[in-house]
């Protein structure tokens, strides 16, 4: 039995309705929804959607403005920071999701048993870096600027779904190209690709000592 | 977590314990030592995760604290060198990526005795080391990268969503990837072949019908190539069967065998009347 | 980033810190916990959990008093009515659980259908993949590679766009062929199907092992 389902066997309070009636403009075909009940739904779906969920999906789906989902939003993120709680909403992947809150990882680690999962090899996490910065990109450029010829590190990527196919390139043997996937965001707590550092910022680093 | 290729001689290990070559890999500050081993001549290594010979080459730049703009080529070279005599030493698989930069620092290194063509313009003559200067800073780069990487990840393992909320649990979905498709595919195949390998197994082909068999091809054909007639053997059992019947056939005198070169095909024939 | 520095030095006020003390009383091998806190790691748990949590698991796992997370969840469960929001905590089944509120049920069932579903179960994907590698193909052709019956994997694909018709094969009985349609090459982002990722491909990444 689904939480989701759980949600479905009850009416709307009367009253509330009538109090939505009162205030908020009319959506054609929509009955009238008020600021606080936009707040309500939009963090319902948040915590019924299994991946992060974009303002404008919420929109879609109960046909208002994308702006009004968008003021909800902000407004919700401020109450939860206000409220200091264990839970936090939070946007990544180009979407909102609920989640809790980095600190205390400890006691839910306790609870889930589960210890940190395995991190990724500096390989993968190094041809990984080559991917998120210079994709679309093949295997031969991977391994040039790595300089290493292991390609297995792509293949670890691949199964973690971090990095997915993206077209071939059009010079010669076709080579498959591939680019960090959704999960990629997700896993490394990153709204879209622009939130990456500029890679030339890490220019710096290289060399500077010495 | 081993997602390396041996080659790739990801795992940390000691001159003292070799064979803990695959614990585990940990990113962040692992880096290889050279310190000498007591009053004894020997050196002990601890190597890092060097995952080519870009970042072994990094290493030794910031090791013999030289400069990276300016490196002085034959210095390096001979500690790069050192280095991967100290690896093989260590038993430690060398791999291509390491010899062919091995190579290229040699090269480098003859042409910097060269002395410098004096017609040539000023501007033209680059610096040969240019080339080598400009891939290290761009693997350095994505090592810098890789490394912000791993603390992002690290902050977001601390971080929980909420338990999967339950579906048709007779019907598990899976979301889907181009990669998905490929592999399902393989394993469709793997699985068919494995099932043709298991029917083989239980087919049992008799000594009595092997004979049969082999001689009422000798006979349709006049005489037969006993290789293809082996190749036909679809189990190790059937193909001892199908040479048992070989020898059987030319116990009776039924059939006989030409070998018209050394090491050219067996024929098998049916034995001539005057044979018989 | 700030995010891991709160997981790290998390150190509670120390005016919450002497609260605790004085009304929880210390519990041994175990650093304070402050009352919001408390609350905080409860709703984390019980947001996490993937059935309804007892304040007694909670109080093992945290080694705390169960009387002091009692306390903590009725004052949550008081936090989420005074918020009017879209999520309540609610008893049931001996155990806490966040759900969301019946009043929402219309516009989270009208979400929960409308989610593109990329997904596909077991027999659908290795239909699809036979289809796609293979095509034209006729369904007997398909549950011979498969090596099991696949008739309503092959009309879920069809509902849902990702195969098509592609004539009838000139053989006995006339069976249809199903090949992949443009509505596939959209969902796996492909071009074309050249774009295919080949087994040459997988093979080529799985071979840096020498």
């Amino acid at each position: 039995m689904s939480k989701a389902a759980k949600a479905t066997n009850a009416e709307a309070n009367p009253d509330e309705q009538a109090q939505s009636a009162s205030d908020g403009g009319e959506i054609e075909g929509q009955r009238d929804i008020s600021s606080a009940e936009l707040k309500a739904i939009a963090e319902a779906m948040i915590f019924v959607a299994d991946e992060p969920l974009s303002a404008k999906t919420i929109a879609d789906v109960i046909k208002v403005d994308r702006e009004a989902i968008e003021v909800a939003i902000v407004d919700l993120v401020a109450e939860y920071d206000a409220r200091n709680c264990g839970l936090q909403l939070r946007e990544i992947a180009a979407g909102w999701q609920i989640a809790t809150r980095p600190e205390h990882h400890e006691q839910i680690r306790a609870y889930l048993k589960s210890r940190p999962s395995a991190k990724l090899s500096l390989a993968s996490l190094e041809t990984l870096a080559v991917i998120a910065y210079k994709q679309p990109v093949t295997v031969p450029e991977i391994l040039e600027i790595r300089g290493v010829q292991s390609p297995s590190a792509v293949k670890t990527l691949l199964d973690k779904r971090l990095i997915v196919a993206k077209g071939r390139k059009e010079t010669v043997g076709r080579p498959m190209m591939y680019g960090t996937s959704k999960e990629f965001l997700i896993q490394f707590g990153l709204k879209d690709l622009t939130e990456l550092p500029s890679i030339e910022d890490f220019q710096d680093l290289a060399g500077g000592e010495s | 977590m081993e997602d390396t290729a041996p080659t790739d001689m990801a795992a940390p290990a000691t001159a003292e314990a070799p064979a803990e070559a695959a614990q585990t890999i940990s990113v962040a500050n692992s880096q290889p030592e050279i310190t000498p081993d007591g009053d004894s001549d020997q050196l002990k290594i601890t190597l890092g995760d060097f995952e080519g010979p870009l970042d072994l080459l990094l290493y030794l730049i910031r090791q013999e604290q030289v400069n990276i703009y300016d490196i002085p080529i034959a210095r390096i070279t001979d500690v790069y060198l050192r280095y991967l005599i100290l690896m093989q030493e260590l038993d430690l698989t060398v791999a291509g990526d390491f010899l062919v930069m091995a190579a290229q620092l040699i090269e480098l290194k003859s042409r910097m005795l060269l002395p410098r063509d004096p017609l040539a313009e000023e501007e033209e003559v680059l610096d040969p080391r240019a080339e080598l200067m400009n891939r290290l800073l761009e693997h350095e780069k994505f090592k810098a990268a890789a490394q912000m990487l791993w603390s992002r990840a690290t902050v977001e393992q601390a971080v929980f969503t909420r338990a999967e909320i339950e579906t048709d649990t007779n019907n598990p979905e899976v979301s889907v990837g181009l990669f998905d498709l490929l592999r399902v595919f393989e394993e469709i195949l793997a699985r068919h072949k494995e099932e043709i390998l298991l029917e083989i197994e239980r087919e049992e082909v008799s000594m009595a019908e092997m004979i049969d068999r082999l001689r009422n091809m000798v006979r349709s054909a006049g005489e037969l190539n006993l290789m293809k007639f082996f190749e036909r053997a679809k189990s190790r059992r059937e193909l001892v069967v199908a040479f048992l019947s070989v020898l059987e056939l030319v116990r009776m005198s039924e059939i006989s065998l030409v070998q018209s070169e050394t090491f050219g095909d067996i024929m098998a024939r049916t034995a001539s009347p005057m044979e018989a």
